[in-house]
Order: C-alpha cells, then structure tokens, then sequence
C-alpha cells in the first residue's frame, strides 16, 4: 500500500494519452486528493509522440517525483523521446499494450527492469467492448482505476461528462471498455502487483494550470485589459482572456507583435485600466524598451514572462530559469522595476495580485517570472472560499488643483499621485523624455538625478513593504538552500528528506526577486554557515545576481543545470551529498561532520 | 466652449523658425475649439522626433511615448475608454519606418483613432537622415551622394491597408488643415492625415513651401464619391499634382464596437464574485 | 604662463560659435598640441544656445578640465543653459561682446567673478572689418590667439581653407577681422590677464571623435557592412559610413529600424562579411533579442552602443554609462556575448579592432560600449603611422568533409570552424533554436547541457586571451579606484593628484567588461585595501555587476551619479576626501591615517 | 546538374499529415534544380513557424533564425554576397503580423531575393491562433466566438508597396508553384509570392484544398501586360475567385545594382592602406 504514486501514460497522437490523464486527475482532484499532472510531446506537431505524468498522493505533493512507480505504454516506440524524463523506479510495474511486439532487446529500458513489465489488451477490449480502438484508453482507465484503487466513481462521473454529447451509446461503450479492462486486472494482477494507492477522501479541490491561476488571479486584482502574441507556453493565458475577459466587460487584443501587445497594455494603463501583457523569452527580448518607458513614466503595468529554454528560440516546450537577469536588467539606462516569482501552481493566483497591487502603488513596471514547469502543469489546490483579496489603485491627485497639476512631483516617497485622463484639470504630458516635475522635457543633471531619485525611492519601499520571503524547514538551521520560482517544490521536498536524516537544513525563496529583500534574506541567513544555490540556469543568473546584492556566508555552493526538464530531488540531492562531502575532505568543518551522518536514498 | 489658445500650453516650442509643425499645432487647437471637445477628454499620443514634440505643446491628455509605437499605444488608451477623442501623431520617420508595422494592423481594425503624420520627407530631430518618403536624388546627412531607395506611396499603403479614411493635407494651409482634422475626428474608426509638414531646416528651405503649394491640387469630396477605391488609387498614385483633402473614405463598424459586441455575446457581466469564476475550475 | 588651459564659448544659433572651436582646437592639433574640445547646445533644434570648451595643453589631457580658465561669451542670455557645465576658475578671465548690456545683477555667474569680466567688441570689428557681423567668431578666434597665445599660423591655415571656396574677398575680410582683434586685444589686455600657454610645437596630430576613430578601427579591421537607424549620439557613424564604407566596395545600410539593423548585420556577417551596426540605448533594447539569435547561431557581429542618459528617451545628447547591464545581460536566456568598453578616443579605434577580431575567433556577438562624452568629444592623439594590425578571420571549415558537415560540432573548445554560403558540400542551417551539433532541432535536456556548455567555454577564452586591462599608478597601491569607459581619464588624473599627494592610488580600468577578466583584476587587486567605484549610473551598475563576480576587499565606496554632464575630477575627490575620513572616524585603519595626509584641492 | 531530391536533406519533417507545406518543399527543390542552382549557392532565410522549418529539409545554406525577421537577414546575406539565390520564407505570422514592417522597405529598395510565404491563414505552430490573414468568424484558439478583425488584402498591400513582383500560388499545385518560383528567381529584384498553403490540423481540414481549388483562377501572363498596375488591383482586389500566377511584374533596378553604382560614384578602391584613409584626419 503507497501513500504516494507516479504514474506515466505514453502513446502517440491517436491513442488519447491525454485526455485519459486529465480525466483520472481531474477525478482524483475532485476526491480532494493532490495531484500533480505534466504532459510531454514529441517534436511533430500533430499525431506525434504524446505522454503524461501523474503524481497522487493523500500529502502534499512538491514535485513530479523523480522515478515512475507505474508506467502504461501503448507502443514502446513512443517511449524513446521521453527516456530522459522518464525514470523508472526499480520497484515499479509496467504495464504494455499485449499488441505491443516490440523484441525485448529493443525496449527502451534498463534490462533488468525488463521482467518487471505487464501485458493488458488495452485495444483488443476497446475493439471487442467499445467497436473502436479509440477507446483503448478508456481500457486504460479502467486499469488504472483497478491497480491503484483510483476513486472510480469520480472517474466515471468525469467520463460521462465528456461523452454525454456524444449519445447513450458511445458513452456506454466506453463506460463497459472501462469496466471490462477493470475486470481483467483484478482477476490477472491482483495480489500480484504492489501499486495500490492508500488515501481518504476529501473535498473536491480546484484543479488547473499555472497559466490558469495566474489568469483567475489578474482578474480579480482587477485587470481588465489583456494584450498578448501567441508563444509557447504563454499562449493560453491568451487564450483562456479570449474566452474570460469579453465576459467581465474587458478586453484581450491579440497584439501584432509583443511590442505592440505592451504598447497597448501601457496605453490601457494610462488610460486608467489596469492592464497586462504576457510572453515568453522572444517576447521579453522585445519588450525591453517599452518596460523601460513605463517605469520613466511610470505608468503601471504587469508584464509575464513565462520562461521556456533559452537562449534564442531554444526549446520552446521546455522549462528553464534563465530570463531572471532580463527581468531585473534588461533595458537601457536605470529603469526601476519589480519582478516577481510565482513558486507552485496556487501561487501564480497571489503573485498575480501582489503584482498589481505593487504596480499600481508604486506606479511602475511589475514583471512575473512564471516558467513552463509551472505554467502548463496542473496542481489540485483547496478552493479559496471566503478569500479576502486586497486590491490597489493608483494615488489618483487631488481634484482641484490650485497651480498647474505636477504629474511628477517631487513627493518624499517619490510616488506623485498621478491622473488620467478625462479628469479635468490634470492634463499631463506622460514622457520617456527625462522631465521636471511638470512633465515638461529638461535636459539637466540636477533634475535628471532628482527623478533618477524620485523613482529610485520606490524599490526601497517595495523590498521593505512586500518582502514576500518564503522559507521552509528549522529556523537554526546550518544549511540554507536558496532558489526561486519553479524550484521551491524540490528544495522543499530536499528540506524535508534531508531534515529527517537529522540535517538542519532550510530553504530561502524569494518570490519577489527585485528589488531584493536583503534584511530579509540576510536575517533568514543568520547562522547559517553553508548556502547552496539550485536553479536552472547554466550561467548561475540567480547566484550572480544574489551576490551582487547580498554578502554571503563563507561556503556557498552552486547546483545550476541548465534547462529541459525540471531539476529532480536525486539531481540535486547527490550533488548536495558530493558538495558537502568535498567540503568535509577539503576542511573538515562542522557542516561536513553532519553531511557525513546523511544516509541519502539514491 | 474653449477657445483654441486654452488648447495650448505655454511651453515654448523646440521648433526651428519656419517649421512646419506650428501649422498643425495651430490646426489641432482651432479643430478641438470648433468640436468643442474637453481638454480632459482629447488624449495625443506621439513618438519621437520633432513632429511628436507637439504633445507637450497641446493643453490635453499626452503621452510622448517613444519612437515608432504611437498606434498601440493609442489602441490601448481608446479601448480603455472609449469616450475620449484619441489622436495619434508624428513624423514620417516615426510613422513609416521604424513604426510602419503598426499601421496595417490599426488600420484593419479600424480602432477610432486619428493618426496624423507630420511628413518632412526626412529625420528633422537627428539632424537630417533620409527618412521613407524621401525623394529619389536628395541629398541627406546619411546619403552624401544622394538617396537611392524609392520613397513610399503612403496614400497608396493606406488604402491598400483598408483604411477607412485617408487624407492628404498641408500644414501650410491651416484653414483647410482644420477642416480635414475635424473629418478625421468624427470619422467612426480609423482615420489617416498624411500631413506634409516641411522641414526648411533639413529639407529644401522656405523655398519648398513655395514648391509645394505650386504643386497642391484640392480635392472636392461633394463631387465625387470618395468610397470608389479604384478612384482612390488613382489619386493616390498621380504624379501630375499633390492631391490634398480626402481621398478615400468608407463606413465600416469601428473597434470598439465590434468589441462591445463580442462583449454582449460572451454574456458580459461587469460584477461577478470569485466562486462565480472559480466554481467552473473545481474538479 | 601656463601649461594647460580650458576655455569655452558661447553663443547662439548665428554666432559661428562652434565653427570657432572647430578651427582653434584643428589648429593645435595641427602643432602637435594635446586639444580636447566637446560642445554643448540648448534645447532648440536650429538657432538655440551653442558652446564649445577647449581644453589645450602641452601635457597629457584626460579630461575636459573641471573649471574654465578663459570664457568668452557673445550676449549673457546665452550662459544660462551652461551655467551647470561651466564651472569658472576663481582666477578666470572672461570676455563678453561689448554689445551686450546684461544688467550686472542678471549675469549668470557668481558674483565676485563679476570684476573678472572685459568687454571686447567682437562684433564692431566684425561690421567694420569684415562687413558683416556673422564674422564676430573671427573676431574671437583672433582675440583668443593673442590671448593665449594659440598657434596664429595654423589658425589662418584653417581660416583659408575653411573660406578659399567663398573666395578671396571673403576670406581677406575675415582674416582682417582676425588680426583687428588680435590687435586690439595686444593693446587693451596685455601684461594685464594672465592666459598666455606655454608649449613647444610638435608633429601634426590626428584629430577625430570618438564616433570617427571607432570608424577608422572598422574599417581597418576589415568591416565592410555597416547598419544603422538613427540616432544621437551613434548617427555619426552611419553618417561616417556612407561616406566611407562605398569608397572600399562596402556598404552601409539606413535600416527601417534597430532590429533590422542588426539583422541585416547579422545576415550579412553569416554569408562572410565582418558586419557591424550601431546604435544608443532605445535600439540597444530593441536588439536584444537578435544578439540572442547571433550567440546561439554561432555568428560573429559587432554591436555599437553609444550610450546616452537613460532610461526610455531620457536626455539623447548626454552621457551616461548605464547600458552596462543590458549589454551583458541583456536578452533572455543564457546567451554569451563580450562586452568591450573603450577608454579614450584613441581607444575608440583599438576597441573597434579587438571587438572585431573577438568577434571572429569565438563565433559571437561583441558589444561595444562607447558613451555620448567619448563618442562625440574631439580629441588629438599622435598618428597611428606603421602601426601593424592584427586582423583575425573566422575559422573555416575544411574544404572536404568526409561525413556530413557539423557546424556546431562539440569540439574541445567549443568553437567548431564554420562555413560560408557558396563553400561547396558545407551546406548547414544556422539555427536559433536548440539544435544538435549538424545544426538539427534538438530539445533534450542532454543536448542543451552540451551546447550550454559549447557556447560557455568561449568566455573562459576570451578573458584569458584578451583580458585588455588597464592600471594605471604604483603597483602596490593601498587604494584602488575603479571604473570604466569613459571615466578612464578622470580616473587617470584622480591617481596622479593624489599620488603626488602621497598617497599610493591606482585605478583599475577594464576594457573587457564582459567576460570580466577576473584573476587579472583580483592580481591587480592584491594588496589593496580599499576600492572606491567610481561611475556614472543612479544604480551603481558597474559596481553591482563587479561585485556578481568577484571578492572585494572590505573596505569598499561607491561614487556613482547618475548621467547628464561628465563626472568631474573634484566631485570625485571630494568624495574620496569624505569617504576616507568617514572611514576614518569608524574604525581608524591604515589607509585613512594616509587619507588625513591628503591635502585635496578643491 | 542536381535532381529535385538532392536538394533535401534526409531530416524528417515535422509537419502534420497533409500539411501544404510539402508541396512547397517539393517545389522547391524542382525549382532549384530546372535552374540548374549549385546547392552552395542558394541560401534560405526563414522565422519561425512549421512552414519556417523548411530550411532545415533544404540541403542548401539556411538560416532559420527568429520570428518576423526573415527580410533584413536576408537582405544582409545578398549584399554581402550578390552571387548567391537568397530566399525568405516563412509563414503569415511571420510576415504579415510581427515581421509586416520589413516588407515595404524590402520592397521599396528591390532588393534581389524571392520571399515566399507560406499562408495558411493561422498560426500552426503555436497551435492555432488566428492571423491577419485569418478570414472574419473563424473560431481560432484565440477567438473562441469567432475573429472579428477584417483580414489583410496581402497583394494588394504588396502593389501598394512598390514590389516589382507579386504573384500568388498555391501550394496543392506543386507544379504551377514551381513555375512561379523560377519566374520569382529570375527576376531581378525583389519578388514576392504569397502561397496559400493550407493547415489542415487547425484550418478547416482537408477539406479546405477542395474549397480552394474550387476557387482558383490561373491568371493568364501572356495574354495581359503584367506591369499595368490598376490591372493588377483588380485582380489583386476581386473576390469573385482567387487569383493564381503572376500579377504584377515591373522591371526597375535591383539594389545591387544600384549600390554598385553607388560605389562607382564614391570612387571604390577595393584595397586602401592606413595611411591614406587617415590622412584625411591629420589636423
Ligand atoms: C528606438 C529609437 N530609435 C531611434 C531614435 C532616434 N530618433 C529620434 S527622432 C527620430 C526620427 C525623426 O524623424 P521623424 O519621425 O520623421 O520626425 P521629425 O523629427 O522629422 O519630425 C529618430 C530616428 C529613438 N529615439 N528611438
Ligand atoms: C518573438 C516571438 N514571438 C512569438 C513566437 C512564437 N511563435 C512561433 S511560430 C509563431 C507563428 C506561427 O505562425 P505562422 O508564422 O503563420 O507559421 P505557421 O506555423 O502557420 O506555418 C509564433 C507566434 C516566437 N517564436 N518569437
Ligand atoms: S529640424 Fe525641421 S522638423 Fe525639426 S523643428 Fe526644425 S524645421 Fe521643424
Ligand atoms: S499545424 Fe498546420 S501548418 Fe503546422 S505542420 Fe500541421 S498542418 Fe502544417
Ligand atoms: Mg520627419
Ligand atoms: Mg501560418
């Protein structure tokens, strides 16, 4: 009996690979389970190799989980594009279509896992129960629900949701190839496989994509204006506004391209809506000189990045964490701005918010680092009932000003209420031009470092006011792991396996990354005598950009792999073990003489 | 209703005597005096150049944004709220060059903006450079032995992006400036004002002014049908005169029209709760 | 008698201001004078404010001096858009038109300067002599040769050859108009001011902008396509180049924008041709996404940014040094690139040719970074004559090919030899996406790690083979001082002032920004105690990005103002002055007991 | 002399099943070899889209770089080396949203490449976005009820921008492309072919090739004056049937050819020593 389960489906574009996977977890997110659901594609654009991957369990899930305890295939032809991401575990079981005839030396596996594989006739019991091979993945289902004690009610629900349009009789053909294949499990493997799931049934929870959080979050911060260019893996948040923001009385363009989808959203901006852009790196790249006016003229403004595997086009359906100097650096001259980091599922619902609320305090560019790892995996989550959300709106100015209304007026916190337009008596210039107060162009350098001032001011405020930290594990701890975004789920994961081999050990998220909350970060690093940096890039972007700002204690490691798949717990828990093992032969420190009691299961 | 000197503000324009552009600024104050419009509600979006210095010099709502994204910027600030009256503005280098790629998108569209191009035929605020729509054989800073592409027709491009009006004038005739400029304000969509703005600094003097109004011929929109397209395109492509007034102009549903109904089919509802949204995520 | 001298002349729109320096600051150059002449303009786009400040001197020049030694002026109105850049010396001398009947208390200077103005009538000469008062710049130039004593041969020279065309009439009226002045001043002001420079006459020197001499090093190091859009201060280039670049078959191309500027470059430089563009921040941040494109696809490619003061539009004809981090971090992704600074005119020329070979030995992008003060200030510098330059072209690939051609084969380091369209049997793809080492779609995370680490290894190369660092003072300074680009030769001078104060300063100066040459600067930092950055970015850029890379010692100050006018030496020493003493009273060390010997002028 | 398949390289496309981007693949290759074209000597610049990997399946020099940018690659390669057949291709995303700017100025210079581009009226790669192509009321992925923004008329932009050579084919007719694609390459100058070449996977299925072939007109080269431009509008204007073939063709001086010129002019020395360029700068 598990707690605990991953499981992999893989087939190719016929075989519904997917939709049997959002079906059982869509179903197990309704028992209030969590799940954790990640798909992977081929290179072929349609009818190509098609995967997902489901992690269950009754606890809190952080990751996919680095090895397949179950694994369904319906051809082993389609398992070589995704050997690197698939690893199996060495007790798993495996389950293969009995039309499958592939000979054994050319299964895609380690040999010894080989006698750990299980025939079913996934298609034959479509054909015969069904009429239709299509329905071999409901054949699957059917086995899922049987081998590890899926909520079959649920599952069936879910089904009949799906085919209900399609008449009586196509549902229940699928209904009884669910069913027939459900049978021959339990008479063939039960007893024989261990993969039964234990767990108690919960609320039902809500169940979606970063992507998606991230929409539902702007939305209820108030935005009501979305502008964005079709990219990899940005384009749903695109597509979900087509179908969301008509109906909440806003408005999504389909931009020409990402200049002129952060043109638009600025013009919203000052225009008095709050408004925001997406993309992906390309897109970020082009963005650089727009953000850069928003924050000369401050205007707020919320752009999403959500990152893909660079440099480049790169790899468009793959995840990396490289866009962070972009973020804070990219564009001419100093140019403050705000980026932000969601860190699982949920949390792109509340960075979306925060990100709002801070562009429209602080009247200036707030970017979101979301990534592909987190935008188009979905998470179960329980449902906010009852949430009180906080929603900012700009300082608007006084409605009657006695002299000429100052837009950028030298205020001592260096945010100048500001005005838009069809207020009377508040027509303003807004400019890219450096300006006096007025607005008006001025070429000086008293004023240039007045403003520079001016808008500098508002990043101290930021760290100090929403320093947004997370940390997880003791506070005395001796060992902090820092990353950001996507990452948290492994360097949680990490705390816990490592703290229960009686390491003390913490991990350090920054989900605002910029302006970085340094007392924050430097009082979570009080007493800690090792840092071990984790994040995927291969140039350390977020340990450069760490150290740049923060002095750090005197053994500081760095775990960056460049992207692809997401870094696993084994990757980086090895590389822990090694680090700080070399550290011991090196020094023989004290955090060394800890690392050595570490019995890592690898 | 204000008059047109209450439109102005009173910085000092950067301009070179002789300029241009004070034309069109005088044109935009008398147009916005005899529509009557609010201050509050006229929003002027420009680039960067000489040209898109005019926001500053208007007493409405600017935004002198950056070079060659006047048109999404306007896009954003008229869908944001569609009650103002919303004006796009800036050179022919600004326009046609590095921000052409905007203009066939606006134009298709058909947001209900005015986008008014101060055309000099050449980069005044850098000092000189060819721009699009200069002339074969003149001498630039950036072509000392004379330019060598062919200019853009930019009426031509226009009715060729389906534009639903598009116009020629001449800041050299205010009085006429000012008409076209109201058209093109209570034109419902897209509206376009090629306006040759000269540059006497960088491109041919006073003299050119003189050249050019020997040049201008008036169009007269009672006598002819300014929807006939093929018409159009012959105005547009003569080289016998510089046609000046409108040449081309059709009714079509504008943006944020279409918008308001996309809206109205999708259901709209202005308040909706947080479970109403999430309830349809719940699994 | 001195040995340096900086003067300044101001005017407006018809003065022949500008003219007038032109031929003075020619004129010592032609006498093998040091000369450094940068002008300054009003708002107006034509028939505003215009000034020129010369700085002239028989010793090495490093900056355009802190304080006006002698200043003419035509009407005082003119002085007030100055007022910030034009310091006067206590001991000035200044002369104004006798025309001009500014009310003492509305003259724009100091008031116990005010006895220190004369009145000579630059303009009655000009009507009387020449016949028109346009010729009051004549006027000057010949009161500024008895004044100071400035080559009166080499000054008539220019004269002619600016007027020969006009023909004989017109240059014997100015020429008169020269030596009326000239005279008059002899008989009212002599023994009675003390501006007479003192120096002996040498070979003519090469006198250029930094625009040109970053041209000529182009050129010579092969450059033979040139793209650019305008914009101040790069349009000088562009505008250099259509002269130039057709005389030797090249060609320059006016693009449509900055992002096809580059592009071109970049197309240009795949089919062969060392392709360079040019451009200041706005289209630095519009490029970023094709300086990805160039280091992922391996293509070598110049990139100028003249910096100006940003962000967005901020202040085009200032100077500013904060385009430091998009162009090492610009773009998404982990993209390597150089990033080159040059230091001086001159070096503007050196910086072109190592940017270019740079460029063609590692297969990637190189920025250069110049600024408004060093691109568009003159300077005179010895000629170049039997200079040997060593000009580098790409590695190609061999001429047979047994296999398939690799054009990113994974050779050791990382520079695989490529080829070029119209070599036979080497057709290949260059690619922007993730690719194999054929060049073919790849998206495992293996082959990303690879290619990853491909395009990194160049980096490590390039700091080691070109590290181009610059000190200057004794070895075994206590104090560094460090910066870059075009703060070189205030540095420069900072050393010299305070090392004949006693103190042991030198300052480190990288040209190779980006990959910072780190165990060079750490050898040059050996010693040292205390490390002052000194730059011109509100956001410290350079010191954060130094810090990303490198332990410093503890003590460390920051002097960093935002853009507008240059740094000047005494803000910087007067800084250094309280920074030291500060540190003084806090913790009472070494240096600063040496700090309390100082004794700075101010 | 090569055979049409020499021309591939033994990568396997990516696209879907019945993707129309075969048949220009083909073509292609059958072009290249009726030319008689070295495969060194030919380059491809693509974006990025599925038809924008047809570099990789072209065993001749490509360059498949970022979306929208094709044409000032291009451009770049065929100036450095004018010896060389320089094709962009891409697909209507490419050209027709993100990288429209860089058409006219291609256009107007008449620079000596063919751009081809594949329309399927939709964005393929990213799964199914509507295009400035896309017709009004079609359900995208971005347009759950429907797109509401009017088309661009792409060749009757392409007229309007000077082009010397603007054609439409369709990819279902590998044969007739062929025939365009030699014609393209021989012109001197800048040629442009739009080919409708279909997504079956995200625009109307396979049943679209049908609907078009339904609709398609030949055009008849020989029998009209090719360089009539109001001719060419009005076939590049109907909407009776869809024009195939040549419509417009005009001899006028490529870039090349002209910046030769240019050189002359300048008084070009191909080798020039330090000294002499410096001298010039000698105070
Ligand atoms: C991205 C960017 N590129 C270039 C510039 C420099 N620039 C400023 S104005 C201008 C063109 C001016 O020409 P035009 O738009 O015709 O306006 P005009 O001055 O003639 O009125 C350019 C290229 C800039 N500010 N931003
Ligand atoms: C700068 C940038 N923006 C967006 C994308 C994402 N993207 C890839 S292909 C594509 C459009 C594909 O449509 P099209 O050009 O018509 O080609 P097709 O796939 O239909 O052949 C987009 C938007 C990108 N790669 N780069
Ligand atoms: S340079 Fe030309 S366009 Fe600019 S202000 Fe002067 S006259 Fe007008
Ligand atoms: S998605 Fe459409 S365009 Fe792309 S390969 Fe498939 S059929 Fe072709
Ligand atoms: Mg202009
Ligand atoms: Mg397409």
């Amino acid at each position: 009996m598990r707690r605990d389960i991953v499981l992999a489906i893989v087939g190719s574009g016929g075989d519904g690979v997917i939709s049997a996977g959002e079906i059982l977890a869509r179903a197990a997110a309704h028992e209030g389970l969590n799940v954790f659901l990640t798909k992977s594609y081929g290179p072929q654009i349609r009818g190509g190799e098609s995967s997902c991957r489901i992690r269950l369990s009754h606890d809190e899930i952080l990751s996919p989980g680095d090895c397949l305890d179950v694994l369904f295939v319906f051809q082993w032809q389609d398992f070589h594009r995704f050997v690197e991401e698939y690893t199996l575990a060495e007790d798993c079981a495996i389950f293969v279509d009995e039309y499958d005839n592939t000979p054994e030396s050319e299964i895609p596996i380690p040999k010894h896992l080989i006698p750990r594989i299980h025939k079913i006739p996934f298609e034959k019991i479509a054909e015969e129960k069904a009429g239709t091979k299509l329905a071999k993945n409901m054949a699957l289902i059917g086995s899922v629900i049987e081998l590890i004690n899926w909520p079959e009610k649920a599952v069936n629900n879910a089904v009949e949701e799906k085919f209900k349009r399609k008449g009586e009789e196509v549902l229940r053909a699928n209904l009884t190839a669910i069913e027939t294949a459900r049978l021959y499990v339990r008479e063939h493997f039960s007893g024989k496989v261990d993969t039964t799931l234990q767990y108690e049934k919960g609320e039902a929870k809500l169940f979606m994509t970063g992507n998606e959080a991230l929409c539902f979050g702007a939305l209820l911060a108030g935005c009501r204006f979305y502008a964005g260019y079709p990219i990899t893996p940005a384009s749903e948040i695109l597509e979900w506004f087509s179908t969301y923001m008509p109906k909440f009385g806003g408005t999504v363009m389909q931009a020409e391209d990402e200049i002129a989808a952060v043109g638009m959203a600025i013009g919203a901006s000052y225009a008095g809506v709050k408004a925001m852009c997406g993309t992906s790196g390309p897109g970020m790249s082009l963005k650089t000189e727009m953000i850069g006016l928003a924050s000369m003229a401050e205007i707020p403004l919320v752009v999403v990045d959500v990152q893909r595997t660079g440099p480049s086009t790169g790899i468009p359906t793959r995840t990396e964490q490289a866009d962070l100097q972009i973020a804070v650096y990219g564009g001419h001259g100093d140019a403050p701005r705000a980026v932000l980091a969601p860190v699982d599922v949920e949390d792109c619902f509340f960075t979306a918010i925060d990100a709002f609320n801070i562009a429209e305090k602080f009247q200036l560019p707030v970017i979101i680092l979301s990534d592909q790892f987190i935008s188009q995996r979905k998470e179960a989550f329980p449902s906010f009932n009852g949430l009180e959300i906080e929603k900012i709106y700009r300082d608007l100015a006084n409605d009657n000003p006695e002299e000429r209304y100052q837009r950028y007026a030298l205020v001592p916190n260096g945010i100048s209420p500001t005005a838009i337009p069809g207020m009377p008596n508040h027509q303003y210039t807004a400019v890219g031009i450096e300006h006096d107060p007025i607005g008006n162009p001025s070429s000086t350098t008293q004023m240039h470092i007045k403003m520079s001032e001016k808008r500098a001011k508002k990043l101290l405020q930021i760290s100090e006011e929403h320093p947004l930290l997370r940390t997880y594990g003791p506070e005395d701890a001796d060992i902090a792991l820092m990353g950001w975004g996507s990452t948290k789920g492994i360097l949680k994961e990490i705390v816990k396996e490592l703290c229960s081999n009686k390491l003390k050990v913490k991990c350090i998220i920054p989900r605002l990354l910029h302006p970085l909350p340094v007392s924050a970060i430097s009082k979570a690093l009080t007493g800690v005598s090792a840092v071990i940096f984790v994040e995927q890039s291969y140039s350390h972007q977020f340990y450069r950009y760490i150290r740049a700002h923060l002095d750090l204690p005197e053994n500081v490691y760095q775990y960056s792999r460049a992207g692809g798949i997401p870094l696993t717990v084994g990757e980086v828990i090895s590389f822990i073990k090694s680090a700080l093992s070399l550290k011991e032969l090196q020094e023989g420190k004290k955090i060394v003489t800890i690392a050595s009691e570490i019995s890592f299961k690898e | 209703m204000a008059v047109a000197t209450e439109y102005k503000t009173n910085l000092k324009p950067v301009w070179c005597p002789g300029c241009g552009d004070f034309g069109v600024l005088a044109a935009f104050t008398q147009a916005f005096s005899a529509l009557g419009l609010r201050k509050e509600n006229i929003v002027i979006v420009t680039g960067i150049g000489c040209s898109s210095r005019i926001a500053g010099y208007l007493n409405v709502y600017g935004f002198n944004s950056i070079h060659g994204r006047t048109l999404p910027i306007a896009t954003g600030v008229k869908i944001a709220n569609p009650h103002l009256t919303v004006i796009a503005a800036g050179g022919d280098g600004d326009a046609y060059s590095i921000g052409i790629g905007h203009i066939p998108h606006a134009a298709r569209r058909n947001i209900d903006i005015t986008y008014l191009v101060m055309d000099n035929e050449i980069y005044g605020l850098t000092k000189g450079q060819q721009s699009p729509t200069s002339p074969l054989g003149i001498y630039s800073s950036s072509t000392p032995l004379g330019t060598y592409e062919r200019p853009l027709n930019t009426l031509e491009m226009l009715l060729s992006f389906n534009a639903t009006f598009v116009a020629q004038a001449f800041s050299g005739d205010t009085k006429h400036l000012v008409e076209l400029i109201i058209k093109a304000i209570k034109h419902k969509g897209f509206s376009f004002i090629n306006c040759i703005s000269p540059c006497p600094t960088y491109r041919g003097g006073m003299q050119i002014f003189k050249d050019i109004r020997a040049k201008l011929r008036y169009l007269d929109e009672e006598e002819r049908d300014v929807s006939e397209k093929e018409l159009a395109y012959r105005i547009a492509r003569t080289k016998d005169y510089i046609p000046i007034g409108v040449i081309y102009q059709e009714e079509v549903d504008e943006y944020e029209r279409v918008l308001e109904a996309l809206r109205e089919k999708s259901g709209a509802k202005k308040e909706i709760g947080l479970e109403e949204v999430l309830s349809t995520f719940i699994a």
